[in-house]
């Protein structure tokens, strides 16, 4: 399992205009640590530079942080921009993505409709973001494959 | 190339006139005629002279709202229910990103109706007038509080309204505030609005400045603040400001905290010109609250506690509402009074504390070490100095959204909860300070039974939030 | 003649039957079937193992209403929402007057009406059956509070109905209470309860007593306050009670709380028998509070701190509404919450503040004058030298309403904010030691530019509630 | 106007069942201090034992003190006992004479007519109460010097 992970690449980015960088500063050691290949964004990244990215590094996931109340908007289309530049990612999304999350099955039904394959709140380890990555991607073992030989 | 110069008086009135042009409010700004007006508001309104003159550490608190009618009814609040000393107007995003014509429409749609659709005062769309109107009713001296990168008509509207205190700084309103801003425009920028008020300091109006000391809030070791705050201090000087305020954000760890005030004092007292009168600013802590009003009360204590040991010449004060953005003007008057209790009780107490010395001079070395990598990256220059160093990562600051620095460097937690380095990267420090934060993070991660790494950041970055100071595996040590 | 001396087998019995007919529900009680209870209840509500075990201190609010199902529905607020570690039963004011009828009324037209009629849970009312439901219901030890003189029916009852810890003493439920109750007459009683519980200690069932370390709550030196507990504890541990909780009452100035919550530490373990596990209580500010909940948040703050640096086993907490009186469950909560973030913060900090020593060694000092002359006043009988200490003014209380003292000495606050003794009165204390509280109250009268008089004292009682520690002369120093 | 205060006799209590000693501690200090001699009757004082230490003690003043909110009711026929006792003395009542005090003029006009000749709030200063019977017994210069003489 560690082997696979090892050279798997990962595009992480705060999306939209928010400027909230604590959260991917973590998430990237996280991931680092974890033996993934990360790209951080940074702050405020748009959608394109979201599947530039991904193109350019060949990523096997795209992981979009949102805190700052309207990932909604900053999503529509979202998957439509990845899917035209040819990303074959898994895609997740988390963080404080409603301004009122008083019902949080709601919003992770409406990002699931978006297209992201896995939402989380803001109150997710990162650990458990790594740990279902782990395990997207070996149940598409092919694609790890891939990884192992892209990277 | 730009350079730690003063901007002379042909290119001060170019820029002026150029940024005066757009909006049109600008065309209100009269310099000789605001000179007038500054030297027609009494002594209760003069804002350096009321904090340089104060015995005790004086209160401010932040707020803005988009109407002048209820800026002033609630600033008037602050003051009466608050007790507040000193108190703000804090601008809307719109205007911090100079996109003044959406201001205005969200201005409008407020008058209209009644709904606060900007999150601040547009103090450019309000004019001249506007801001004076306010400076009028108010019985009490006023701070603009914003976190714009380009705040050139800003402050000529609001130096030119009555305003005589402004806070923010090239690098502290760019690092922690915008992703793309690059740093040798901000810095440009920023020398304009020195340079305008030290033009009203020349006349005998003296313009105080404050560089935002908490940066990005979150565990800022205390060296890379202070330094910022002598860079910032540093610039402002040279263009002619005599009255500038330095800022620290609180950690938590209460001797950290007063070493670092005492730290930011003596290190601004050297390393800024004779003529420029230093005070201090202790902001309580500006990371994650608690989300319940009866704990975040208790992290506003402990900077009233920390406060009445350190006495800083300013306090800006939180609302238990924190956690949820925004605070009520009851909330906001509330954590005005909470810290003033605390204070006025501690106050009076002889407390020393044990190692605040032995931390102080820790602090002192390391600011000193950020202080000498500035001065070699520019070669003497501190505005090469300051983009070299932030280039190479001799200088960062943790947690950084801005592209300007790597923020590459990570803090942590010691075992006595004072914010140590984790991650150096390319920070310039001596290899003996180094191993002063390995051995403190060492020795937490032996209480802890668990390695050093990005986990304890982690922990830490959530622990106030969560009802620690430090950041412990769960199931306690 | 009363002496400090073991009730006999059958003298306990004797009283115990007396006692128990004076209510129906005294009939109820049967001591090797309580025992039995007892065993049964699992270990995280054996209230001296739970406090004696804790690795930090445990909070307890105060808490008390009429009916059953209120109260069980009050305390697990507290325990969920106020996560308080040790829940509280507070008995009404007619059962400390031992008027049972009264109560019972109360207690009826409560449940009729549901108004709370009774300002507390009249527990002799509800008798056994009644405290077992509540023990049953509450996952967490419960202590009776309440304030009784003769207190050996409640006694009986309540240790019956499953309670382990039981607070008061001859002296402290009598001195700060009650004009006319004499204190032979309490010492007396205190005797039986006390001996009850070592009854039941024998039986391996250890009740927790806790002697009210507070007083009459206002500016109680440090010693007296100790000396009380120390004397209240050597009477009860003649009667057999092993587990012993201090009290001591926050006065506001952090080195001395510390210090005197230290001293209360040493001294009961030197002065109680080695077989006696000693623990200590630090009640947060029991005098007047600021009339406005932000303010006294900063207050109930200040305890927090002064906690996180002592570190007592327990800390009975306020709430912000402590000024209106009994706060709603929210604000009782409330205070927990706000206390236990600041502890929590505070508490892995190393706080060394220079002079705590110093001011223990004063306390120790202090406390070993009055001890003395209570063992020289009774010719070595800790009952006959309280009882002849207090006639002769060489023990008081100032602000005492009991006729039993003479509240003839008077205290105030030196230049530092810390309690010391402006009006000795008929004191036993050593002249030095009465120089050295000259001496600090005569450098408090050089700041203010006054003579040291009884102003001081009256200004000192309220400048809490004002905002101040020190009650400074209008118009500030 | 000192020497004719110095021989003034006050008594003083709290009358009730309360039990709040602060007060009257800081009070018998205070009028002390001012010359008279005073007479603490303490806490839990009946309006019998009022009336006969003023009488004992040839009082001019009767100060009475209350906190606990039910002064109303413990005031009721006070000055009907001082009256029969033959007491001849300014009454004052000071304190939180009533629950919810938010009118304190109604308060105030609530003991007047139960005979007191001043009412004071809980915020009142010694000083005041003070300056008040000295303004009042002084009007009355006969009852002044027969206090010079009984004293």
């Amino acid at each position: 399992m560690v082997l696979h992970t090892m050279s798997q690449t990962v595009v992480l980015g705060v999306i939209g205009s928010d400027a909230h960088v604590v959260g991917i500063t973590i998430l990237e050691q996280a991931f680092s640590a974890a033996g993934f290949d990360v790209v951080n964004l940074g702050v405020q990244t748009s959608q394109e530079e979201f599947a530039e990215a991904a193109v350019a590094h060949d990523a096997q996931a795209v992981l979009v942080s949102s805190l700052y109340g309207h990932a909604e908007q900053d999503c529509q289309g979202f998957h439509s921009v990845l899917e035209e530049a040819g990303v074959d990612a898994v895609s997740y999304i988390g963080g404080n993505l409603a301004v009122g999350q008083d019902d949080f099955e709601q919003t992770r039904k409406t990002f699931r409709e978006l297209g992201f394959d896995r939402v989380f709140d803001s109150e997710t380890d990162p650990e458990e973001a790594i740990a279902a990555l782990r395990e997207d991607l070996e149940i598409t073992p092919t694609e790890s494959e891939r990884a192992t030989i892209s990277s | 190339m730009i350079r730690d110069e003063r901007i002379p008086a042909d290119e001060l009135q170019r820029i002026d006139e150029e940024i005066r042009s757009n909006w049109p409010t600008g065309a209100d700004v009269d310099f000789e005629e605001a000179i007038e007006y500054h030297e027609s508001l009494p002594e209760h309104k003069r804002f350096a002279d009321v904090l340089e003159s104060a015995d005790k550490p004086l209160l401010q608190p932040r707020a803005g709202v988009p109407r002048l009618d209820d800026q002033i009814e609630l600033l008037e609040y602050l003051h009466k229910e608050g007790q507040a000393d000193l108190l703000p107007t804090t601008i809307d995003s719109y205007t911090r990103d100079n996109e003044y014509e959406k201001a205005q429409q969200g201005l409008e749609k407020a008058r209209e109706t009644g709904d606060d659709t900007l999150n601040g005062f547009p103090a450019v769309n309000h004019g001249v007038d506007g801001c004076r109107k306010l400076i009028d009713a108010i019985d009490a001296p006023i701070e603009v509080r914003h976190g714009t990168p380009d705040a050139r008509l800003l402050a000529a509207i609001t130096f030119a309204g009555g305003f005589q205190s402004f806070e923010g700084g090239p690098i502290s309103y760019n690092i922690p505030y915008t992703k793309r801003h690059g740093l040798e425009e901000t810095i440009e920028r920023w020398q304009f609005v020195d340079r305008l008020a030290g033009a009203y300091t020349e006349r005998g109006i003296r313009i105080n400045r404050e560089p935002f000391g908490p940066l990005t809030g979150t565990l800022v070791p205390p060296s890379i603040a202070i330094a910022i705050m002598l860079v910032e201090g540093k610039l402002a000087a040279t263009q002619g400001v005599r009255s500038l305020t330095l800022g620290y954000g609180q950690v938590g760890n209460v001797v950290q905290d007063v070493a670092a005030l005492n730290a930011l004092k003596k290190l601004g007292n050297e390393y800024l010109p004779d003529e420029v009168v230093v005070t201090t600013v202790f902001h309580e802590w500006m990371g994650g609250f608690p989300p319940d009003e009866a704990r975040a009360n208790g992290v506003i204590s402990l900077g009233g506690m920390t406060a009445a040991i350190a006495q800083p010449d300013k306090v800006i004060t939180k609302s238990p509402q924190e956690f949820q953005g925004v605070p009520t003007k009851e909330a906001n008057a509330s954590g005005l009074r909470t810290t003033r209790q605390v204070i006025d009780m501690a106050i009076e107490q002889k407390i020393d504390i044990d190692g605040i010395e032995e931390e102080q001079d820790l602090i002192e070395r390391e600011t000193r070490c950020l202080m000498d990598t500035i001065f070699e990256h520019g070669d003497g220059d501190v505005v090469q100095g300051t983009l070299k160093a932030f280039d190479s990562g001799a200088l960062d600051v943790p947690f950084a959204p801005s592209d300007s620095a790597k923020g590459a460097v990570l803090p942590a937690r010691d075992d006595d909860g004072r914010v140590r380095i984790f991650e150096w990267a390319d920070l310039a420090m001596d290899d003996d300070i180094k191993e002063i934060h390995k051995a403190r993070l060492s020795q937490r991660a032996t209480t802890e039974g668990r390695d050093q790494s990005f986990r304890m950041v982690a922990d830490d970055v959530d622990a106030i939030s969560d009802g620690k100071l430090i950041g412990r595996p769960q199931g306690d040590v």
